[in-house]
């Protein structure tokens, strides 16, 4: 994050309010500068309206009031830069394990030969290698979450917004996940925007933390995470790192009482 | 869980048990209402007909299949991408839709010499009409199918950057093939029917042979009963073609992923 | 000597209900039967008779063969057809000596003839006898296209022929300005008497009800053509509105010009009377065609003694 | 995302503008390829005959679409309950299909006979072959939406224990109901062909009143293709009031839930 | 567990194995005998077999080897003491909140006003009370599951079996849940089958952990989880807590490797 100060922020959130139709505000008066190679994330209570954020930075959803830019474009604008990882694994019943996740390559013109290359690449990271011919329909939970990240890993977005990618993933998985994603950031500099339950993860990938509360849901704290990347495993067990999962797990028990 | 799907012996099995049983019925019911055999002939006296007529028949088959062929070609592909085009845009629905169903609703018998007029007497009229009579069903499932569309899927294309053929192309038809292959069952159950309709609108008969829908007035105006049924007969026979093909597409397509096909554990 | 319709009939005890069947909408070919109807010919006799029009596919031979009408009209081969598939079935007498079935087409075709008709679209009821015999006869081919009961292909194709009535489509024909030719396929030699019928089985029961329709009717014929028709005529008016008065009076004009319904007393033709030797003959040119499933003996669908007395006697002068 | 439905103003005025360009349409090609009056009158013409002939179009329309109505309702029911056995046990489904294809592919020119003998000449008869022509559409959705079921919501019905009869109210139904909704849509086109067609096959005409089919013999014999053309104009009206019903049903059955109305956010 | 070693066991598993189809053996001699009033947490790498397992228990699908016997009887005709809570939330789209989680007490026969009493208690536990109106696509991921979990805490079934229910919840409602989850075991003492990847609930919840290893699934260790009910939310922070944690995370850790 440091040395990204310099340039334009990525993203850009001002004024942000986000109603449903005529529901409630769900958002309210979000600001937020996200530098490159920044990774974010968002944690708070279920329902306060991360998923939500996570939508309207992808264009998914219009904006109520206030503005969104992304590389200084309208969000629709900027998706090419962008992928997603979907709450719920959101895979095409009818195409087998590999297919899916050579979907993105396939829409966007790669050839076959490099694909089919890259999704054994992505599908051996998540641990499915041997899986590919699946339909979605033989998978276990975490084996369709795990597809649905090799599908975004697959196309290297610039930035990258996972929504509660982990929840479904049993610790080890999910530890070496967290390492490809972390060595992947190392090489392709992304910028990450990360919902999670999982206030340890959140730390242990983040360089900033925002916690929302609920509604509306507003930012109730920002979390500087001071470790410099690339992290390792060991972090978890420094002294520093408990303090700050301490902080954090804190601030976010705050936002209930409010 | 619950029932699970017959075994393919028993496919063939229980539908010949029941059409056993349905001509045992029909015999009695024959017997016992004392239903004369030139309004309602025994299943022995009718495929003695279609025995006997067995070489007119056969080539009024042929005219005819020609007809329910080309007639559902079109249907299922006119159908298909008028279906494309409504699914895509709302605009294009609101315009659109009342017209086709206009075209839908207009009796056959008016528009009958029209398509006479244009295309002349013969297998052009005959698939136009066929085409008439089939289309709607393909149309209105498909259509539904497309607006159908998951709209999680929906978002995944967006952030794909899909365009929108290729969102017709990865999403929307893969996504609306069970309500296609419905409609397309409708419209194959339609197509000889349309093709005899046809055949009865704008047919001739050269050296009378004329299509099954020409032998259909031919036999009744000669009150020949049992061959009239005959001609059900064949007309059924052509049906279940169609039917079939349809069932083994549906079958090709949706079997390994959709909860209609996949077998469940 | 016609007794006026208001005069008071002898009205006996009750009246049995019957029902006539008829081959299509009410129209002036069926006008003997209405007329009959209007003016109480029926009741005089005896008999409730209720005339259900006929349409597209009135189905009148199934009907009365299984009793759900007791009367119906139609044709001589039809009639002889149905014996001919076992349906037994029993011609009472003639309404039209002269069967109105014709072709019309248009002037400028150069049809003659029925010779002229080689090689021509016709449009006609699929597996029609005439469509058969006319061939054989004239040793021509046609090809047929199933009528559609509408004149716009007709007018449009300037090829093409069309069978018809003469007593009813020339008429709107010629309301376009088109000029047309016909001809009777009487002249052809296809001459079935239009009749009504019965089935055998009432004909046995109810002989006396079959001769008192029998006999009413063809009171009712000859009054619709030479008395007043206008009660009839209102009728069949109010049940096909397009019987408007002037068509109706040119298909009455047309049954009297082409002598349909008298026919010619020169020939021994007479309303009601159906001559069994022209019957037989006709017997015998369908078994040639091929058309009759079973050999059929006039006996079987004719019986002389359902005609009234008059009738009988008139032909035996000849 | 992508373009929302068009607003209500939208609705009506798009297709009535497409109207409008068709309609200019008609008379540049009656113009140009000089068609007759009698083969393709003028919408005015058509108009124009509509309104002279109102009377008898007016009683004639009342008279089928009580065929309709019925004919319909019988076709939706009857449709509804058979899919419903066939889309519960697989068993039924395999024995019952075959026969039900053959009813609908019997061409109804050779059922109607039938029909009019048991059941005599007029509405039981054009009710019977209405029923005909629009059931199949009903079966063939509904039991494609029976069968489709969310085989998770299913598991969930087991654990709870829920009787077939449950299972069928709380979840087969309402299930599939946009399939349901789709195929009552194409009975909804079909069941005005139907009872015109019943008319023309079976129709009475008893006191002179007969229903649309029998006016379209009527006019078609007399060269009053206007008037023709507007008894097609009533065909229309009638199918879009069913279609406009199903659509309403269609909305208020699936505007909160189903993807094919629920506004995207 | 203790007052009920005497009595029969509630679940007997023995000698289970399970293929999908002519596929590859998912679970692989599984044996197990489970106390009325026992809670049995699985935990195991994803895609080990846990969701199978929880599924075979129910009877959702057959045994291909070995028995199963629930209370003594098959699983399938057993069912009316079991409820499942899906992995999925498994909700019926066109039932609002209330309707779905109302739907067992509805099949079960119950009248509909303690229905409806028992629902909005049911909704207030999981903290939807307000939500009773939305339909399930007007939910976040979290709010959908808790319905899930309403639904099935409604029917207070004799045994419930929970696939992943608190994944995708956020701490504080998690610890919330839990909570509850005890205190109505302490009143209504179900026997409880737990799938969980948070090791720290397994351990807070459980009487017994069942760790599974993969391909195939096999019950590679069984740590008994000694601390008495009802527990106290400061459980967590004892060091005898501390260490049991650490000795089952172990015990995963050693799936893996193996
Ligand atoms: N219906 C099915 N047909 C075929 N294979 C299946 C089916 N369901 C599950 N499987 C396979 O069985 C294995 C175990 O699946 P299961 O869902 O039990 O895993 P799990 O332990 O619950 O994993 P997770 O923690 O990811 O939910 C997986 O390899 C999966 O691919
Ligand atoms: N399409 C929608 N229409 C109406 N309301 C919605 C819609 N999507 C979300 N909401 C509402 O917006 C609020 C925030 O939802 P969101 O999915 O952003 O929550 P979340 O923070 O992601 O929660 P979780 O951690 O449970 O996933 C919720 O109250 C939800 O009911
Ligand atoms: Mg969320
Ligand atoms: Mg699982």
């Amino acid at each position: 994050m440091d040395r990204a100060m310099s340039e334009a922020p990525v993203v850009k959130v001002s004024g942000l309010r986000k109603r449903f139709g005529a529901g409630p505000l769900v958002l309210d008066g979000i600001d937020l500068e996200v530098a490159r190679g920044e990774f974010v994330s968002f944690i708070g209570p279920s329902g306060c309206g991360k998923s939500t954020l996570l939508r309207l930075i992808a264009g998914l959803t219009p904006a109520s009031e206030g503005s969104i830019t992304v590389e200084g474009l309208a969000p629709e604008q900027a998706r090419k830069r962008m992928f997603f990882v979907f709450q719920d694994a959101n895979l095409m019943p009818w195409r087998r394990v590999a297919e899916n996740v050579e979907l993105p390559l396939l829409l966007r013109g790669d050839a076959p030969a490099p694909r089919r290359e890259r999704v054994a690449r992505m599908l051996e990271i998540v641990g499915l290698a041997g899986a590919e011919a699946k339909f979605p329909w033989q998978l276990s939970g975490g084996m369709k979450m795990r597809v649905s990240i090799a599908r975004a890993l697959s196309v290297a977005p610039e930035i990258l917004l996972l929504d509660e990618p982990i929840g479904a993933l049993d610790e080890m998985t999910r530890d070496r996940l967290n390492e490809d994603l972390l060595a992947i950031r190392s090489r392709d500099p992304f910028t990450g925007f990360f919902v999670t339950h999982a206030v340890a993860e959140a730390v242990f990938l983040s360089s900033r933390i925002v916690v929302l509360g609920a509604n509306p849901g507003r930012v109730t704290a920002v979390i500087e995470v001071p470790f410099a990347y690339p992290r390792q495993p060991e972090l978890r067990e420094t002294p520093p790192f408990l303090r700050l999962l301490a902080t954090t797990a804190q601030a976010l028990r705050a936002v209930r009482v409010a | 869980m619950s029932a699970s799907s017959p075994s393919r012996l028993a496919a063939f099995l229980l539908p010949a048990l029941t059409a056993v049983a349905l001509i045992l019925l029909w015999y009695a019911f024959k017997a016992v209402l004392q239903v004369p055999s030139f309004v309602l002939p025994a299943p022995h006296e009718i495929v003695a007909a279609a025995w006997e007529e067995r070489t007119v028949l056969w080539s009024a088959a042929l005219v005819t299949v020609r007809g329910a062929l080309l007639g559902f070609t079109a249907a299922v592909t006119v159908g298909f991408l008028l279906a494309m085009a409504l699914g895509f845009s709302p605009r294009i629905k609101t315009s659109f839709y009342p017209l086709i169903l206009v075209l839908q609703m207009m009796p056959v018998t008016i528009l009958a010499p029209i398509f006479v007029l244009w295309l002349g007497q013969g297998l052009p009229s005959i698939v136009a009409i066929t085409f008439v009579i089939g289309f709607f069903p393909v149309v209105a499932n498909t259509t539904m199918g497309f607006i159908s569309v998951d709209r999680h899927l929906r978002e995944l294309f967006v952030m794909c950057n899909a365009t929108r053929a290729q969102e017709a192309r990865y999403l929307r038809i893969p996504g609306a093939m069970p309500y296609f292959l419905t409609g397309m069952k409708i419209a194959g159950t339609l197509a000889p029917i349309g093709a005899i309709v046809g055949d009865f609108l704008a047919g001739s008969a050269q050296g009378g042979v004329g299509g099954i829908g020409y032998m259909t007035i031919s036999y009744f105006s000669q009150l020949k009963t049992p061959a009239l049924f005959a001609t059900g007969l064949v007309a059924c026979v052509m049906g279940f073609l169609f039917v079939g093909g349809v069932n083994w597409l549906h079958w090709r397509l949706l079997h390994s992923w959709h909860d209609s096909m996949v077998k469940k554990e | 000597g016609e007794r006026p319709a208001d005069a008071p009939a002898p009205r006996p005890a009750a009246l049995a209900k019957v029902i006539l069947q008829t081959d299509w909408y009410a129209q002036p070919e069926h006008g003997g039967f209405y007329q009959a109807q209007a003016k109480g010919y029926y009741r005089e006799v005896g008999l409730d008779v209720e005339i259900v029009q006929g349409g597209p596919n009135a189905i009148p031979v199934q009907k009365v063969a299984l009793g759900s009408a007791q009367f119906a009209v139609g044709r001589t081969d039809e009639l002889v057809i149905a014996a001919g598939r076992g349906i037994p079935v029993l011609a009472l007498a003639a309404l039209m000596q002269r069967d109105p079935q014709a072709v019309m087409f248009h002037r400028e075709s150069g049809i003659r003839d029925f010779k002229d008709l080689d090689g021509r679209s016709v449009m006609a009821v699929p597996g029609a006898a005439w469509l058969t015999l006319v061939q054989r006869k004239y040793g021509i081919s046609m090809s047929v296209t199933p009528l559609d009961f509408g004149l716009s292909r007709f007018l449009a194709d300037k090829r093409l022929v069309q069978q018809c009535f003469i007593t009813s489509e020339p008429y709107y024909v010629a309301q376009q300005g088109v000029e047309i030719g016909t001809l009777l396929l009487a002249d052809a030699g296809i001459d079935p008497y239009r009749i009504w019928y019965t089935s055998r089985d009432f004909a046995a029961r109810r002989p006396e009800a079959v001769r008192a329709f029998t006999a009413a009717s063809i009171r009712g014929w000859r009054d619709y053509l030479e008395g007043d028709r206008t009660e009839a005529d209102r009728r069949i008016g109010e049940l096909n509105r397009k019987m408007t008065p002037e068509f109706i009076a040119f298909g009455v004009e047309a049954m009297r010009k082409h002598r349909l319904v008298h026919g010619d007393p020169a020939k021994g033709e007479l309303l009601g009377r159906i001559d069994p030797a022209r019957m037989g003959a006709e017997i015998e040119r369908l078994a040639a065609i091929g058309v009759l499933g079973r050999p059929v003996q006039l006996a079987e669908v004719f019986d002389e003694k359902f005609l009234p007395e008059e009738v009988r006697a008139a032909a035996t002068r000849k």
